[in-house]
């Protein structure tokens, strides 16, 4: 059997300057705080993420924002942290904005090996203004290209050791996609059983789009309930 | 400043838009508190952004599930017969017409249905999430919003001065004043508040409002 | 609750002649063949089916080829059953051969609201003869468009009543992509369970894309094991 | 007529190709019988185009799920950690470059690679099913087929003349006869068949052949 297990440090010292990464979570669930605090700690910068949200001030991508590692983010909102709005509209960090479905479906593009898609979604607005537009069978569209990137950081509920995945609950959101659109894909598990312990049908990421795998020891506080 | 009553009164009629069997989705902030008012025996099925189809009542934090909000952060609950997946299937819902209903805050609606609802240039720009696919694909669009802004202006306008979100994408227009419209003429009045007159309501909106009926009736 | 059952002949009266029908399956595992029995008894004529291949000869699709009542095929393709082979030979029946992925993307962008992807597959073959060509930062591409339907035919394992569905093994196949992309998706289940007894983090089409749905009384002999 | 005995060393010779922790698709037909060949400890993760990630070997009628059959209609088993899935997500691990080898009939293989293995004009037209999406984004594209058809004419060609399945794909050909790679200079002969001259092979090859080395190994 060929292992994916690696400890966490070793799993982000493959992420170098200026890589492009896609951050799995929608809010809370389905974040890689773990993953996320190790990429603090060893500190590569200029990194491009791409991710629903900014999580919360203090939290997840934020701690990266505050150590100045991000250039840029490509996410759908940035509401419910305050910094990153900040920084963007002081000019000192570049954010591209997808509208939400579009920005999974410019990610699972990628993960499904195409090269764009068309839609309508947007095509009034200001958003689309940048974007190659053409017309088919009489409707207007907008080409829409996929999002590709270097690394993905998932967060699953449950693994085996081949990368097979699991997600809880509302948990899943952009992970799945990302699972398929990262050229190296690095997965942390709150629980890890042996092959065969999941039930084939059930699997929502399969294992030959995951390399490797970190078994989280436990979880940090961030990974709970946000009292506000 | 809206009455907390006068809230009340628009989240229990906006709650009549809801039918034995649709799949809704309720926008963040005031759409959200619609759910409380339906009737819980006609399953309606609560679609949420973030991949879930059957949302369940609102929790407190200690009966919370740490991987179960919505898409705007609150704790929910789940029914029986709620399914999660993932945020592509859950925009292919909204994309290919599966969303009966979606009800959103708004900004500005224009007189031909523009909805402008995501920016203020320079002011505010949190981002834009779920609410351009939910304002152009979702079969019927409801806006519930305050009929002026905080300061005093019409937020019904004869043409969106703010970014839009959608165009000509809005059916109807539930406020703290009226029940309105938008049809191929124009906008209808249907609806007015109670103990607000007619003279008010038009005075209260820039774009040119037809009166439905004589008799209008009150919510 | 608003339940979707109903029995299989006012499942199957709604379509008509002319219709384009999405069929679940690949080979035998995932075929609606009850619902296709029941289309053969029913007789509808003049129809367009998007299927991954035309079954074996004398189940399923091939006997509404059998009772004259297809137009055109539209399928990845139909090795396995002689007659569909011959009567294309004959110029008696339309197929239109898809890569079988592209076919399974062409479905999935419909079910995604989508106007049609960008992809490099089959470019260099005559299967690319009538597709529009585009060429995206300097890569040469092909315009696939969306398969739309005005019907679905899925077979599922379980159900619940508000027509959440899941598949066994490897009859998940086109099931899932077909019942987002038809206007009307017709369901039938080998199990019916009451709504929350299906697992909402293992269930594979969401209650939302499904409009009706026929319990299965048994199965007939075409869901079984193939001797050849 | 390719003796039993050849395919069997030919069957052999390409189950090395088969490393530990690859994810692996095999064609219908010859292909799938490589994987009886590969040392079952090496992990080996097979793909079957309808949605399976682990295929395990091949099952009798009585031991048969009707639920699960390979890409070919074989009645398969499972392996621990098996995955199913979608048709979709089964090619979007095929596009996106999961599959580290696919090993495939064809009907020619081109000097520089092109590939056809679907379409016999007037004679047989089954369709394409996976075969291009396999051909031309596999990592690694290998063929397996007999030296020379049934006529006896060479299916190693100089350009192909049936209507090919994907260009300049193919990075080694097994035959019954040898083993050759595509290189970007041409056909270079690795390996000949025990028993076969050099000569033979040459003989037998329409397309142009540069020998590797003097002393070729054989299998």
């Amino acid at each position: 059997m060929t292992d994916k297990i690696v400890d966490i440090e070793a799993a982000i010292a493959v992420i170098g300057d200026g890589a492009t990464i896609m951050i799995g979570g929608f809010g809370v669930p389905g974040t890689p705080f773990c993953l996320l605090d190790e990429l603090v700690r060893q500190g590569p910068k200029g990194l491009t993420l791409i991710k629903n949200d900014a999580n919360e001030n203090g939290m997840g991508v934020d701690r990266l924002l505050l150590g100045n590692q991000v250039k840029k983010l490509i996410v759908s909102h940035i509401g419910l942290n305050s910094n990153a709005i900040k920084l963007m509209n002081e000019g000192r960090l570049e954010v591209e904005l997808c509208p939400q479905g579009i920005l999974a479906e410019r990610i699972r593009n990628a993960g499904a090996g195409l090269f764009g898609f068309l839609t309508d979604i947007g095509i009034d607005t200001t958003l689309a203004q940048d974007k190659p537009r053409f017309e088919i069978d009489g409707r207007k569209l907008l080409l829409e290209k996929p999002l590709r990137a270097d690394f993905a950081l998932i967060h699953a509920a449950h693994a085996d050791p081949l990368g097979n995945l699991l997600y809880a609950a509302a948990a899943q959101n952009f992970n799945p996609l990302m699972a398929m659109a990262a050229k190296h894909v690095i997965a942390e598990t709150e629980n890890l059983t042996a092959p065969g312990g999941l039930s084939p049908e059930a699997i929502h990421t399969p294992a030959p789009f995951v390399d490797r795998l970190v078994e989280l020891p436990g979880l940090t506080e961030d990974y709970g309930v946000i009292r506000r | 400043m809206v009455s907390s009553d006068a809230k009340q009164r628009m989240i229990r009629r906006v709650a009549r838009e809801i039918e034995a069997g649709m799949t809704v989705n309720l926008g963040i902030g005031l759409p959200t508190r619609v759910i409380d008012h339906v009737d819980r025996d006609l399953s309606v099925c609560l679609h949420s952004e973030n991949g879930i189809a059957g949302v369940g009542p609102s929790v407190t934090y200690e009966q919370a599930d740490r991987n179960l909000i919505d898409a705007g952060g609150s704790y929910v609950s789940i029914q029986p017969g709620t399914a999660f997946f993932d945020s592509a299937v859950s925009f292919a819902m909204v994309r290919a017409g599966r969303l009966d209903l979606t009800i959103l805050g708004a900004f500005e609606v224009a007189m031909n249905g523009d909805l402008a609802n995501w920016m203020i240039p320079g002011l505010f720009t949190p981002g834009v999430g779920g609410a351009m696919e939910l304002a152009q694909k979702a079969r019927r669009v409801v806006i519930m919003m305050t009929h002026l802004d905080k300061q005093g202006h019409s937020k019904i306008v004869r043409e969106c001065r703010l970014p839009i979100t959608a165009s000509a994408c809005v059916n109807r227009i539930y406020t703290d004043l009226a029940v309105i419209d938008v049809d191929a003429q124009g906008l209808m009045l249907r609806e007015i508040a109670q103990g607000i007159s007619l003279d008010e309501v038009l005075a209260a909106t820039e774009a040119p409002l037809q009166v439905a009926d004589n008799e209008l009736p009150t919510f």
